[in-house]
């Protein structure tokens, strides 16, 4: 549990510019892939599941090791699951008239 | 923090290399061309940021400890679980069931960011001397607030989508002073917590009043607006995983939950938008009754010109251009595939065919894009409205498959639940052609005025059996 | 001098993350406002008059006094000069038809 | 790093709070509605980022010494001389001479980079005991570097821009060496200083050999092609701020600079794929001769039909549609004000007209737009090219004041140097009066056939006396 101020206050910058990264990559994606975008940032935040492996590499009593089991199951869950629907989608998306 | 050592500085590149490909994964989202490269990007940046994980823990972590390495099985059992279990639900989910799945997957994102949250403080709750550091507690109590609400939201959007949970808009009595209540506790707590004492039965607690809220928060919300709703609870889980990512100072995780939470964010608007309404009106207003034969009955008054597959199929075959508006009509019906042969057909007569995309078409965004991509129909041929709504006027037919809303002329008068939204000009064509079931209504539940116009003519029954009559049809003319 | 690796690397995701934000932004805006843009961008990295500063802060010899006093002269004119006739080149876009 | 006191803390938040300013700045720019309030928005950022510094340093600055009070005369000092030189530069310097002017900002930020980088250096290398970090010495190498190269750079631009050093390409001697051996040298240098001693005069000795490579790289380039060179210079002072601000753990200058860096090179991208060219072509092809008469002379053999100004006035006056295409030599005549009294004079008698601006049309991106807005043309009669391309069909007069390259219907054949470039169809229109001095080329140096088209007719004379001799003659119409 080390958080110095500095840790904290580049952590901050950080999320500052990636909110602005966020936004600004989004709004040029057109209606058409907005489903397959809402699956794919989904994927995204799957990785999560570094934090429960975290959790799990420092586990000792049986709740936490309950906890970290859910916590690693769920997040391999959003992010397999995730990226595999995301790629089921765009695959309708790449045929193109010639190559049917 | 002390000097890093190697493994650990390598960790920062690692993290760098997977946050990069995320940022491209959602870029290349921006065209059709490169978005499914993206989208491998994104989960080969993902491979690595988790093998690396995996594999250097022990060398790396600022919080290792000897007993670890004894842990690898829960990793390992979780994660092959965890994979089995998305492989087959992404393999095996219809495509009209996308929205569902994806609600799922998010719920179980928010669940593993609120459990990472709990495990978290209970650690350091558990060791304690003193109050821990206030950013730390706050960035703890977000995750497991944002992660519980997202779990249990995407539940409950997940019900609602799979007709498992009622549809309708569902409100509790009260409604407004229960979810003030729940929060004005979660606040109370959260302040004690924060600021008096690392209380970890209160610490719980506050946890279960969260998911409660989840499920207080997404009942009302009627189950037709159920894409805007997963949209905002997948922007929730990514704050969350933010959170984390400030307690576990893991920049990988920051920037992965920063990107989603905005992206969440605008992405949702966006979706709004398109329909017309404010976020706060989808959240609050109890609108989207789900559509269907239930809310019925208004326009059933009104005399409807009945027509028969033949007398329509020999209009399209010796016609010069036909142009088909599909709707959630066709999605219900997954009349996609007869559709396309239809398409075929009359291409090979000579017929100028093209799809009228509504940017709200369906129940989620580019709903129509992706089944009737599903079905192979060539891409060029899927105009988007802007695009179209000019060429209706000279256009022999237009054969509107199970669309409702998006081509409801009262959007342009004032006093409707959909005044102000962009409609495609179906009414301009010569023929009007409508394939629906019965006399429901659409997703905004009121009468459609183009029904009874002089121009058109219902063809009623489900879509596919319709379509494929059709089909035949034109085999014949 | 002391620049632990922590800082180093903060500052390199910032700097990766303030890289794509330039990029993302720049690259929505028209031709016709090019030029104002280059003189912005130009006018914005005056703040390297801040750098200036601070050397000026802990000057002592007369050699790094002199560098001092060049380094904020230049960063100054960079960043006045820069917004100044940035806003002058805009000031003529705002003209509206029934505003002459 | 030791834990931080209040006053540093409330640094980074200011930082932040410039940061976000900055960006914001720049997205404003995106609309001619909102990039005035952009540039305030920096502005005011800038000045609460210098403001605070200047306040606080004492507070703050992780480096203060005892003696440091006594040096607020340099800031003070320093800041007026460059307030006042700054803001008398920008406020009179005409419209015409921008490019120049934002080069000699351009070059004092860089200079001002590598200054710091010199200072900072300086500093650590006399108290050195062994090697300074590497990064830090790197980081400093770059910012000399860059900072040296922009600065000498701009200010041979401003000197081409400006008619005081010569327009044409220069080129030494066996060039390619010249910079070849440059650039080795400094290689050579920057790894002896950064790996084996941190030699202050080797040092200085790479400073100096940068001034020279700014000068060298720049001089072969045509003054035509300055602006590309501006903008690109513009990108590397970005990145010598950033590298200042490695070194100076300061995340503002960070920040900034690496937003600059990145934008001013996606920048000269967007301009040199307007020209159609690569970047590589304008920095090493000697390409831009600056155009003029000098380059005269190729298509002086073939016979032009001329006309005079009352007959071209007779035939807009009672034309329906106008459209004026105007080029770099409007801006060279500064024509822009009689223009907008000719546009006044035609619309009072019911013409129709309109401005078709070529994205590269002058010697700057906007350049046309800036100069008519000055003359206070309204921005909606204001066409880019792929807008109103189609309509010079039915026009009745094609206007073309001083442009030339970018109405070069050789453009669409091959083998041409301008093969490619999108082009005004302005041979579609049913008159094309073309308004130049005599028989010079453009930019390019390439003949134009427009001019020797049968439905061309040339006003030959500077654009000034000429369009004033047209609103004489409209009047009189
Ligand atoms: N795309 C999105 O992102 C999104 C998200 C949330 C909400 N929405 C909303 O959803 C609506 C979409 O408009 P829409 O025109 O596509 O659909 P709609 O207005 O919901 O109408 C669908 C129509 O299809 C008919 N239908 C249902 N099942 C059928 C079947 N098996 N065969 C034939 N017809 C069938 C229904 O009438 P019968 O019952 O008589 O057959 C109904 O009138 C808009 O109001 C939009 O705002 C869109
Ligand atoms: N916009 C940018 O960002 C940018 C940047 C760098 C380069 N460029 C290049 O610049 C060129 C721009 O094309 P353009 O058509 O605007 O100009 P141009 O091709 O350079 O032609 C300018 C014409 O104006 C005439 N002219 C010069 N002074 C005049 C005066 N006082 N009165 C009347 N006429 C005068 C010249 O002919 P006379 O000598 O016979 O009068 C010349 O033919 C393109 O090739 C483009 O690639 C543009």
């Amino acid at each position: 549990m080390e958080l110095t101020a500095f840790e904290l206050l580049s952590a901050l910058f950080i999320l500052v510019l990636a909110a602005f990264v966020g936004y600004e990559v989004v709004s040029k994606v057109p209606t058409m892939l907005h489903t397959p975008l809402m699956s794919g940032a989904n994927a995204v935040h799957g990785v999560i599941v570094v934090g429960a492996m975290l959790v799990a590499a420092t586990s000792e009593g049986p709740v936490r090791i309950a906890l970290a089991l859910i916590g690693v199951i769920l997040g391999t869950i959003n992010v397999v699951g995730g990226f595999v629907v995301t790629d089921r989608m765009l695959e309708m998306f790449k045929k193109r008239p010639g190559e049917r | 923090m002390d000097e890093l050592n190697i493994w650990q500085i390598a960790t920062f590149f690692v993290w760098l290399v997977g946050s990069v490909t995320f940022i491209l994964a959602l870029k290349f989202l921006a065209s059709p061309k490169t978005a499914r490269t993206g989208n491998l990007l994104g989960a080969g940046g993902m491979a690595v940021v988790i093998a690396w994980t995996f594999l250097t823990y022990d060398l790396a972590s600022p919080e290792s400890e000897p007993g670890m390495l004894s842990n690898w099985w829960i990793i390992l059992v979780g994660g092959v679980i965890g994979a089995v279990a998305g492989t087959l639900g992404a393999r095996r989910v219809p495509m009209t069931a996308m929205p569902q799945m994806v609600a799922i997957f998010n719920g179980a994102g928010g669940g593993a960011a609120a459990v990472v949250a709990i495990a978290e403080f209970l650690e350091f709750a558990d060791h304690g001397e003193g109050l821990l550091p206030l950013p730390f507690v706050i960035a703890s109590l977000l995750g497991a607030v944002i992660g519980g609400v997202a779990l249990t939201g995407s539940v409950v959007a997940f019900g609602k989508l799979q007709g498992i949970v009622t549809a309708r808009p569902y409100m509790l009595p009260g409604q407004q002073l229960i979810t003030g209540a729940l929060f004005l506790t979660m606040l109370l707590i959260g302040v004690y917590v924060a600021g008096f004492e690392n209380s970890i039965p209160l610490f719980l607690v506050f946890c279960a009043i969260a998911l409660v809220a989840g499920v207080v928060l997404t009942m009302p919300i009627g189950g037709a607006d159920m894409p805007v709703v997963v949209s905002l609870l997948n922007s929730y889980t990514g704050i969350a995983v933010a959170a984390s990512g400030f307690v576990l100072s893991n920049y990988a995780l920051l920037i992965a939950g920063t990107l989603v939470g905005a992206s969440g964010a605008i992405l949702t608007q966006l979706m709004t938008k398109a329909m017309n309404r404010s976020l706060f009106n989808v959240l609050f207003a109890g609108f989207g009754t789900a559509g269907g034969a239930a809310a019925a009955g208004e326009e059933g008054e009104e005399q409807l010109r009945e027509t028969n597959a033949e007398d329509v199929a020999v209009l399209m075959a010796y016609g010069k251009r036909v142009i088909i508006v599909p709707g959630y009509g066709m999605a219900v019906a997954q009349a996609q595939g007869p559709v396309r042969e239809l398409m075929d057909l009359l291409v090979a007569k000579g017929v100028d065919v093209q799809f009228a995309i509504h940017p709200v078409a369906g129940r989620m965004p580019g709903h129509m894009n992706v089944l009737l991509a599903e079905a192979n129909v060539p891409y060029d041929r899927l105009k988007e409205m802007d695009e179209i709504n000019d060429d209706f006027a000279d256009t022999d037919v237009a054969l509107v498959i199970g669309a409702n809303d998006v081509v409801n002329p009262s959007a342009r008068e004032e006093g409707s639940p959909i005044s102000g939204m962009p409609i495609l000009n179906v009414d301009a064509a010569q023929n009007i052609v409508v394939l629906k079931r019965g006399r429901g209504t659409g997703f905004a539940g009121i009468p459609n005025p183009l029904f009874s116009n002089e121009k058109t003519a219902m063809l009623f029954g489900d879509a596919k059996p319709s379509i494929e009559a059709l089909v035949q049809g034109v085999k014949q003319a």
